[in-house]
């Protein structure tokens, strides 16, 4: 299986997402940002980072991206993509996902480990998880406060596509804890913790976000 | 504006040999100027004298340090440099550390920017530390941070100190280093003068290592990065107002801000446009642009290659309006790099570039001759031997002399204190002290700096040192932390920098890793006090004698003088950072207890009565004299063997060293980042006020699972190494309990370790 | 040339953090009498003649303001 | 009660990383004509009457701009 795991100029995380998925057992392939082929992948990975600096607003530079334009073609046509972070910031600006993050409650950029609570199983990249499962994965990040309209955050709650939420205390201001959404197909999520970082005890709090990317790979073989 | 008559031309400099010059607002001295008249046999050009006014500045020349620096040279034996690829004297140290690959790293101050602008002076740091491992030819990989502030309830510290932690954060999350370990220090003299030292450490493979050498005539320069604009040349702009210019724009410069705006989006394509250069072997060598901007970059490259280099400034790409040559020479703007490029590599360089969005100028090329020529729209504005300007600045040997107040400090010690006996008054200033600003968590600070970027950080805050993964099929990786107690430097600067080498190697020891070079950024007072001198030259001394002891180099560092509010200086404030190697990062030792269960805790070395210049007395007594903890440096030598041995043999579970607040502060820390408790019982011989609070080096806490116990303690005392069983780890009882002190519920510690600096700062 | 200023602001039923911040941090400082704050952008953009109010607008709509949290303000200033 | 803006800009010799991404954008995105762009901020104040132009220039230059990398300009708008 190969999935690809897209470089903007300041993707940062972009090595860690292409570890995770060789962790579990696929091929990552490196998408270049002004590319807009996108090697004949199964999923694709939209990394954290500070896309071209994201001094206008996270993420608001990067959609218009060459690359973006085939993801929203594929997401469109059932492909699992997963943004993490830069990457969820990413897929609010173009739409592909309901909302937007803003500046942290504190205003102060956050690095923590988080307890994330899985809300939704059935998601192409949550299926290895138990419902209601804890997992502790790193949070890093300064706009990572998730808000939308209440009759958004209604709909998004009432499809069951919250799929992780903040456990104890609030992080960053996000609206009803909320870490990570899926569109309604639940093929792509959008998260602002990063699994990436938690797929080894030794570079990570724990291991905890492997889950995700096996997630995917059962998906796809499903599919 | 760029007409003839406007330019100060090396001819015009031969016809007007009087014209007043104002190297006086420039900061040369009267006989600095004369020699630079010497040198060129006329007056120098407005272009000439800035460059030679930046570089011989204290700053880039270390006019008044450089006679003593040398000792780190002349004591670093061959045995010590076997394992120094580069050493000081390249822009950074860079040492071999097994399996094919070499660490760099470096450490530097932007203290005074800081001071002005908070947030861009700390970023800006950053930036330019980043850019010295980069000019070596690294992947910069990881940084840390060294910060000194006023008192924590200081209105100037509130000002300061979250604007520094968010640029360093702002900065250093966005280039995707992680931050991996620091200091924060506050204290009274640093109010006005805090100190931003930042330290970057990169890696490559031994063979790519890029010195900066303009080798090869008709090789072309190459400027890349941001483009050039007035920032940072305050003291230059005096040049723009006096009279060649003639120009009214020019004129109104006069009070130009010397802060600069850091764009670390640009600094992060630039770093992985270097290294795909790098990799794709186009760069013949490569120079950083930091303080001294072009002046330094185009007279360091040609005067360590082998030619001299013309360059046409004119073809340098800039922001501003209407720049003056001298200026465009002088500008320190942030994210720009120089490379020697091979002509029939040009292309190539440039299609890099191009693919980066990197803008990139050939603006010259190596020559034949040994000068350094610089035109500006078809004159000459600069011919001048490049080594004159770059490694022949003046060198002083400013008056030593120890101040006549030393005695009495030292004989001020703290044996009339009060010091508390019974239980309650020793349970009651351990909690207090646990809560002072020094001692206090310093999670608010590290939860702004990403540390797990990159997925490589093994240990980090809170650790006594930081750990990075180099090679991930080897899982070889190194170690890193910085250290200095000014106070015990204050007390003897010789021991004082000692003891910062004893912590700093101790740091990297007790997570397993294997010391093997030094780097340092010593911050003190005005050069032209005698008294701060003789603490400089003590600190190098004491730095440079133990390295020596300790048998690892010192490859590189930076001094920051005038760190002073108006004629009181800071605590003398030599910053040392100790760089050691691991086979295997698997088998780190972290701080936190319980992760087996029943460990006992071992308390390794001796305890003395070592109170003066503790925390302790500062913070209880607001008391600063006396003597500082003895220094052994063999003691230090073998507690890290030991530690080695026993990380080697998993002999160990958990390490903490004991350095501010004692063992107090080391169980209490260990008990709360490992989240259990432990059942401790003091040496019913020894005052346990002096056991819990007293500094003695050469100690480390040390949980050894029950298993491995016989073994470790007979190793230790084998090998001499004195050891006291202290006590268990205590999973079930959810507090640290000293016997016949009190037991202190770990919730109740926490809330007084973490809370003091959200309290001051949120 | 013109010149033209683009102001976003968060819409009012967005939290506003930063304003907040500015406006808890001033009686602190000792000014009293300012109740309210709100943070956001100014942009100035010097801009060919070309460029006509409809462009301005759509270049504010999607690119310099995100709809979703944020309203705009174009306007063109004299020089 | 007044509404006062406060408009805050990076100083024109200074470095704007921020107008520069956008200016740099733009054409990207297939905007031509824009030449330049720079980026500050734009703070909306409620003050009670009792706050006069003194004061709120003393709030906009020691608190809102940091005045050694920006500009500032103050104007009370009609509600
Ligand atoms: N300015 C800073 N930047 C990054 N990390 C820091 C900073 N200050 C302190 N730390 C980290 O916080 C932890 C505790 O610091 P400290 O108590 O000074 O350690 P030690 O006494 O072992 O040198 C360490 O991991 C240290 O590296
Ligand atoms: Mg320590």
């Amino acid at each position: 299986m190969k999935i690809g795991v897209i470089t903007f100029p300041g993707s940062l995380d972009d090595v860690d997402a292409a570890r995770a998925v060789r962790y579990a057992g696929a091929e990552p392939v490196a998408l270049w940002h002004a590319d807009q082929d996108l090697h004949e992948v199964h999923a694709v990975i939209v990394p954290g980072g500070f896309s071209y600096g994201d001094y206008l607003r996270c993420g608001a530079i990067a959609r218009f991206a060459p690359v973006m334009t085939s993801v929203l073609d594929a997401a469109r046509g059932g492909m699992p993509v997963l943004g993490i972070c830069n990457g969820f910031q990413i897929l609010c600006e173009a739409g592909l996902l309901p909302g937007a993050l803003v500046r942290n409650s504190r205003l102060h950029f956050v690095c923590r480990d988080q307890w994330l609570r899985v809300e939704n199983t059935h998601t192409a990249w949550s299926s290895r998880y138990e419902r209601s499962a804890e997992l502790l994965v790193p949070l890093k990040s300064g706009e990572g406060g998730y808000v939308a309209d209440r009759s958004i955050l209604d709909e998004l709650e009432g499809e069951g596509r919250v799929v992780f939420r903040y456990v104890g205390k609030n992080p960053n201001g996000s609206l009803r804890d909320i870490a990570g959404i899926s569109s309604p197909n639940g093929r792509v999520v959008g998260m602002m913790p990063h699994p990436e970082h938690a797929i080894d005890a030794l570079t990570g709090p724990t291991d905890d976000g492997l889950g995700m990317f096996y997630s995917v790979l059962d998906s796809l073989v499903a599919a | 504006m760029t007409s003839v008559h406007t330019i100060d031309s090396v001819q015009h400099a031969e016809s007007t040999p009087d014209l007043p010059q104002p190297y006086l607002e420039l900061g040369l001295a009267d006989d600095e100027y004369a020699r630079i008249r010497d040198i060129l046999g006329r007056r120098p050009t407005e272009a000439e004298l800035a460059m030679y006014s930046v570089m011989w500045s204290e700053h880039c020349s270390y006019k008044s340090s450089k006679a003593h620096l040398r000792y780190f040279g002349e004591t670093t034996t061959d045995e010590m440099r076997a394992k120094m690829l580069a050493g000081i004297g390249e822009n950074a140290g860079v040492v071999d550390i097994g399996d094919g690959w070499a660490v760099t790293f470096k450490a530097e101050s932007h203290n005074h920017p800081s001071y002005v602008e908070p947030y861009q002076g700390a970023a800006t740091g950053v930036g330019g530390i980043v850019r010295d491992i980069m000019a070596m030819g690294a992947r910069p990989l990881a940084v840390l941070d060294s910060l000194r502030f006023g008192p924590a309830d200081a209105p100037d510290t509130r000002r300061v100190l979250p604007g520094v932690v968010a640029g360093i954060g702002g900065y250093g999350n966005c280039l995707g280093l992680p931050n991996i370990g620091g200091e924060v220090v506050f204290g009274p003299t640093y109010v006005g003068n805090p100190l931003v030292n930042a330290l970057c450490v990169g890696a490559m493979r031994a063979e790519d290592l890029h010195l900066a050498h303009a080798t090869g005539a008709g090789n072309k320069v190459i400027l890349f990065g941001a483009r050039t604009g007035l920032d940072g040349i305050g003291g230059v702009s005096v040049l723009a107002s006096e009279t060649f210019s003639g120009d009214e724009s020019a004129g109104g410069r006069k009070k130009l801000p010397s802060v600069q705006v850091g764009d670390p989006f640009t600094e992060k394509v630039l770093i992985e446009c270097c290294l795909e250069l790098f990799g794709r072997g186009l760069v013949v060598g490569i120079q950083d642009l930091g303080g001294a901007g072009l002046s330094c970059a185009t007279s360091e490259l040609a005067s360590a290659g082998d030619g001299g280099m013309h360059v046409e400034l004119d073809r340098v790409p800039l922001r501003a309006n209407g720049m003056t040559p001298a200026e465009i020479l002088s500008s320190e703007s942030q994210e720009r790099m120089c490379a020697v490029v091979k002509p029939s590599d040009v292309d190539d360089f440039m299609a890099v570039c191009a693919k980066w969005d990197v803008t990139a100028t050939e603006i010259g090329e190596v020559t034949d001759g040994e000068r350094l020529v610089i035109n500006w729209h078809g004159e000459t504005v600069v011919d001048v031997p490049p080594r004159t300007v770059a490694h022949q600045g003046p060198v002083y040997q400013r008056p030593v002399a120890r101040p006549s107040t030393q005695d009495d400090l030292r004989a001020d010690t703290t044996q009339a204190l009060w010091r508390p006996s019974d239980a309650s008054d020793l349970e009651g200033t351990l909690v207090r002290m646990v809560a002072a600003p020094n001692l206090a968590s310093r999670r608010w600070v590290t939860e702004q700096y990403d540390r797990y970027v990159r997925g490589n950080t093994v240990l980090a805050q809170p650790a006594d040192t930081g750990m990075i993964r180099i090679d991930e099929e080897t899982g070889r990786g190194v170690a890193l932390a910085t250290d200095c107690n000014g106070r015990y430097c204050e007390l003897d600067p010789y021991v004082g920098a000692q003891l910062a080498l004893a912590e700093s190697y101790r740091n990297v020891a007790v997570s397993g890793a294997k010391p093997i070079a030094v780097t340092n950024c010593l911050n003190f007072g005005s050069p032209t006090d005698p008294g701060v001198m003789w603490q400089f030259s003590e600190a190098v001394r004491g730095l440079a004698d133990g390295c020596r002891e300790l048998g690892i180099p010192v490859t590189g560092g930076n001094v920051s003088f005038y760190n002073q509010t108006g004629d009181t200086a800071i605590l003398p404030t030599p910053v040392v950072g100790v760089l050691g190697v691991i086979d295997d990062v698997r088998r780190r030792i972290p701080i936190g207890i319980g992760a087996e269960a029943g460990e006992t805790l071992l308390l390794l070395g001796d305890t003395r009565d070592e109170l003066d210049g503790s925390e302790w007395a500062h913070v209880v007594h607001d008391h600063l004299g006396g003597r500082p903890p003895r220094v052994d440096l063999a003691r230090e030598k073998l507690l890290c063997e030991i530690m080695i041995a026993g990380s080697r043999d998993g002999m160990i579970s958990a390490a903490h060293d004991l350095s501010d607040g004692g063992l107090a502060q080391a169980l209490v820390e260990s008990c709360l980042i490992g989240q259990t408790g432990a059942r401790v019982i003091l040496d019913p011989d020894m005052d346990f006020f002096v056991q819990l609070f007293s500094e003695s080096a050469g100690r480390v806490l040390v949980a050894v699972p029950r298993t491995e116990e016989p073994r470790f303690t007979e190793m230790c005392t084998a090998r001499g190494l004195p050891w006291r069983k202290t006590g268990v780890v205590d999973p079930e009882s959810g507090a640290l309990d000293i016997q016949d002190v009190a037991s202190f519920p770990l919730d109740v510690l926490r809330t007084a370790w973490e809370g003091t600096l959200p309290a001051l700062f949120d | 040339m013109a010149r033209v200023v683009v102001d976003v602001m968060p819409k009012p039923e967005i939290l506003d953090p930063q304003g907040q911040a500015v406006a808890g941090a001033l009686p602190r400082l000792g000014f009293q009498g300012v109740t309210e704050v709100r943070q956001g952008k100014h942009f100035e953009l010097e801009v060919d003649d070309s460029v006509d109010d409809a462009t301005l607008a759509k270049i504010a709509e999607s690119f310099l303001a995100n709809p979703v949290i944020e309203d705009w303000a174009v306007r063109r200033v004299e020089l």
